[in-house]
């Protein structure tokens, strides 16, 4: 199998087999790893190549998206099939359309500091979230209008639930 | 001694008094909030009575029904653990008044020191050094300026009921001073219903640094040394040692004597902390004050002294003679804790409630595990967000240091985002590494430099992603041609929810 | 100090010796038989090599094999761990060849001490008392009787390469004697193929205490105290403490200094351990054997001196000279090591191998873990039960027994028996509390005193199986019905595996 | 639900219903207990009753047999439904019928120190089994002859497999 891997902005290629069972070839652009890959526990792996010994932690967090813990270092990682990668392409958006801002975690909207209709910049703040005592800090990724306002102050919301919505400025 | 305690708090502190108690031979009795029937310390508990909703002000901190439960479970005494309830001179007369020993420090000393006006003002007599600054609260925009003026730039603005890093800022000009007046005071009344603040000396480089006491009701009293607490976030500490890195044997006797003097100003008779603000340049120290309970960090004092600090506690309420001399406390080796948050350090911090689904504790010498948490809970998002603490004993610094960065190399926590990380990347920085840091190194220098770090396992990272992904890919197949073959027609779709639970395999 | 060290080892020493590694900054290589592709020393190790099928004389016991991963990977030393090749002489010279360091004693020191009867020869000629009996091995029949007249009843006859309690057989009697010397004689060849046996005098109340010691290779040598390993099971340990119970400071100096004598008659320079018979009557104590590695108890002796014998032993190997001198050894408290292992205590301790489905390893204050195991890890068939280790530090005995008591109650191993609940109940035994034991009492004694214990929570327990029964059908009730509704006529049975599946919810 | 309940030798009378969602109402003979019971981990579970807390370690080890950790003590109990109890009894067999010896675990057999045809006392060694560096005596559980010996010296077995018969003596 054929995969585009990302992490940070970098794009790799990468070409997966498995060469016996349990054992992987790897291919990352130009370089080959031969990978003994072992699951040891839910999610956790134990990968020996070329006899260097790894733990690795991998979830997938998402649809393509990979959570890696390696020696106590986090690494986000997306593995797109080459196919579907070309696919994609075509409803590229990114940060130039609109922004559906969720909430990361379960909590109560502690205030609004952005109502509907105004301008914000980039990563000016846009509501406080309470969760577990603390305040925590809902920024705007992009500069623009806030064009829905749906959390309310002292409500509940859950994970993942819209917040607001921020349009870019038209250009 | 006691044959019944009431731990009226919850999570690690919960299980620790539980631990100590059962060592003890005393009977333990938990309360939880209705979200907390699966916390550890209800199952670690001998007895266990529901107080209420989640939410604390509705069940820890109401006190009435501690009390009520105290009386039906006929406990002896009740241990507050931090937080909540243990630091309530009202609720220690209130058990006094149900004939419960509260298990802490005289009302009248938690009163006096848990006010820091009052405590300056005690402590100031007998000669404690203080911040330069004032013994009373700041009047108006006047008064404030007349201060400024006899303190001199930089100087700090605190509320008086300030704690826990809330209602602090610090003013380097005097174009600065009126605005932060105002807001320091709007910050202290919304914080703590109170706008009593006032004004000191910035100390530079502050480290902050406390001797933990022991005084028992017979008024033998005693310091078991300090801890560093200088690395913090946001005035939240986050990593404790002991000793510090910057004490010495004679620096050591002059801060454990102001810690004594401190505490016998308000007859002291528990365990309890004194906290100081030490200058990194000129090692001068000032008293900034007294925590009247169990701290947090505790344990770094135990791993290098030998002494249960938890259980001395409780036998000093049982109204028993401290055992241990001055000349009897010997430190060895250095203890280094890392707070262990369910909070993501890759994204500011951000408190990450949910379900732990897999569990790895690191083991070995000199490691101490003290978790309120196990494979299966769910952590809740009503509470401190801290989950457990890695306590780890080495030889000497540099050996506590390689141990604990070997050590939190094996813990993994999965199902939740955690501060491991973090701690990982602070065993790895130089200036940690030497020493060399104070309050404001976390949230200035380091933040700059682990940005910087470098990343050599990328490709590995890499290759597990990609495997993982291929394995799912081929399964995936595989059960989709399965179905098709088997299933004589039933559409593949249907599966899909089946399918795509086999994803996280 | 070695860049690179290879453990030939496996399970939890493995893992002990990776650590210790790690915390000098050493790189560490794991080598692994077929089946051990799964254990946590090949997970924690920074490189891992395949040697072989399971049986370990083709894997871990082969020389060559390990010699070649020791050259591809450019080690500098290998750390035999115990078992395996760590008292073989042999396999010392074969490194040496190699220009790789052993990480242990000086081959010559393993074949002396290797041999009871060599080591009897050479401590005995500088005074260090011995069981009274042979110093040569017994010829024949005659032999025997002409020396058992001189030693008198009850005697014992052991094989002179005996070792973990095998080849050894107690003579009450006179008419006893050639039977039990053909036993001895036969038993001997079939263990160790070697025929050579002596014979002594039996110890009254035998007490099992060795001293550890510490030798460099410039001449240095320190013992840092007492184990006591007398809570035996058919002659093998399965908890020791330090210090011993019935041990003195004047006791101590005394089999201190006879310790250090024995190893230094062979140039000792390793860690190492002198094992004594003591007699619980008379106090007198004789040497029995020297073991010249890492004991499994080790970690007891570490708990209350606060010495990493592990990395002292790597030091010493790599030319370092000891820096604790023999007035710097101060123990402080009481430490007991619970060997846990995959075996069933109600069920004559047969081993459980199989897969680890569960696991809570016990926290807090005073607690190690010494695991080879892990969540997931299947126990292989091949090898030693001994799966972990619990270690229990308390301020004194009485506090790290209770300490103890309360750490096996929250230590959880699922999906096979352990001997967890054989610790826990030793613990609440009144002669072991009362320090009042010998290496016969857990056959004789406790085995009695155990079966008829109380069991005040059997309500408790038939209330829990019979709500999952409950549960069990209930839910099965349900899952038919749904299959009935939902399903439009696919037969019911087809899913009774799937229902089974859930049983175990 | 009723239920009888078995442990050593010992029968119980029990009866058992959810009263609200995780809370039983147990009757064993005459006592009652309201029983909290909440699924901490897999198979481990958390007991409250009467405000006593429990943590209780149950697993289902064979039809109808529950081996219980609890306090660091072990209980094996037989829970049967009434109703069957009542057919089993017709069926009930115990130790006056033929005895399948099982190999309690994978190992390799070491010795055999009875054959086809021999008697046996009660207690007496049948086979040695060897596993984990030690050896493991299996004996018989009656008195009896052993009427077929399928282990064969020096072979390797798994865990549950039928290592020999044992009849009973006829009488």
């Amino acid at each position: 199998m054929a995969y585009i891997a990302t992490f940070k902005d970098k794009a790799f290629q990468v070409k997966v087999e498995e060469s016996k069972p349990g054992v992987y070839r790897v291919r990352i652009n130009d370089e080959d790893y031969e990978v003994d890959f072992f699951k040891a526990q839910e999610n956790i792996y134990s990968l020996i190549i070329d006899n260097q010994s790894y733990e690795v932690d991998v979830d997938e967090v998402d649809n393509d998206t990979y959570s890696v813990m390696l020696k106590g270092d986090h690494f986000d990682i997306q593995i797109i099939d080459e196919k579907k990668k070309k696919l994609d392409k075509t409803f590229a958006g990114g940060r130039g359309k609109r922004q559906e801002i969720k909430s990361p975690m379960a909590g109560n909207i502690w205030k609004l500091l952005k109502n509907q209709g105004d301008t914000v910049k980039e990563g000016e703040l846009l509501i406080i979230l309470e969760a577990m005592k603390m305040e925590n800090e809902i920024r705007s990724p992009i500069e623009g209008i806030v064009t829905s306002m749906n959390a309310v102050e002292g409500t509940a919301v859950s994970a993942g639930s819209l917040l607001c919505l921020v349009d870019p400025h038209k250009k | 001694m006691f044959k019944k305690v009431l731990i009226a708090n919850r999570g690690e502190i919960a299980v620790r008094v539980v631990r100590a108690c059962k060592e003890l031979g005393i009977t333990t009795v938990a309360v939880y909030s209705e979200v907390d029937r699966a916390s550890l310390h209800v199952r670690v508990a001998d007895e266990a009575y529901c107080i209420g909703p989640a939410p604390s002000n509705q069940s820890y901190l109401v006190m009435d029904k501690i009390i009520e439960v105290a009386r039906k479970s006929k406990v002896d005494a009740i241990h507050p653990g931090y937080g909540f309830l243990s630091e309530n001179a009202e609720f220690a007369e209130l058990c006094a008044k149900n004939g419960i020993v509260f298990i802490g420090p005289n009302p009248q000393a938690i009163r006096i020191m848990g006010n820091k006006t009052t405590s300056r003002v005690a402590v100031a007599e007998i000669n404690v050094p203080l911040v330069p600054g004032m013994k009373e609260n700041l009047l108006d925009e006047k008064h404030c300026q007349e201060w400024s003026e006899k303190i001199g730039y930089p100087l700090m603005l605190k509320a008086a009921a300030g704690g826990g890093g809330k209602g602090m800022r610090k003013v380097d000009r005097p174009e600065e001073l009126l605005d932060a007046f105002r807001a320091t005071k709007s910050e202290s009344i919304k914080s703590f219903n109170d706008d009593a603040i006032y004004m000191e000396r910035y100390i530079e480089s502050p480290r902050h640094i406390e001797i933990q006491v022991l005084g028992d009701k017979h008024g033998n009293m005693i310091h078991v040394g300090e801890r560093e607490c200088s690395i913090q976030r946001r005035h939240q500490k986050v990593l404790e040692e002991a000793p510090s890195p910057i004490m010495n044997e004679e620096m050591r006797k002059r801060m454990g004597e102001a810690a004594i003097n401190a505490a016998r100003t308000v007859n002291y008779d528990s365990a309890g902390t004194v906290e100081f603000i030490v200058s990194g340049e000129s090692r001068e120290f000032f008293f900034l004050e007294m925590n009247t309970r169990l701290q947090v960090e505790h344990p770094v004092t135990e791993m290098v002294t030998g002494i249960d600090l938890c259980k001395e506690m409780i036998r000093i309420a049982a109204g028993q003679k401290l055992t241990i001399k001055q000349e009897d406390v010997k430190m060895r080796g250095h203890a280094i804790e890392c707070r262990i948050s369910a909070e993501d350090p890759d994204n500011d911090f951000l408190p990450t409630p949910g379900k732990i689904i897999g569990l790895r504790i690191p083991g070995g010498l000199g490691i101490r595990d003290e978790s309120g948490m196990y494979e299966g809970f769910e952590v809740p998002i009503y509470y401190d967000p801290l989950i457990s603490k890695l306590v780890v004993w080495g030889s000497d610094r540099e050996d506590a240091i390689a141990r604990c960065r070997r050590a939190l190399s094996e813990y993994i926590v999965k199902g939740i985002k955690t501060t491991i990380p973090f701690h990982a990347r602070v065993m790895l920085n130089e200036h940690f590494i030497g020493g060399d840091f104070d309050t404001d190194f976390i949230d200035t220098k380091f933040n700059m430099e682990d940005a910087g770090r470098e990343r050599p396992d990328e490709k590995v990272a890499i290759i597990s992603a990609a495997i993982k992904a291929f394995r799912f890919d081929q399964q995936n197949t595989r059960m989709v041609m399965a179905t098709k073959e088997d299933s004589g027609g039933l559409n593949p779709w249907k599966l899909s929810g089946r399918i795509r639970s086999f994803k996280n395999r």
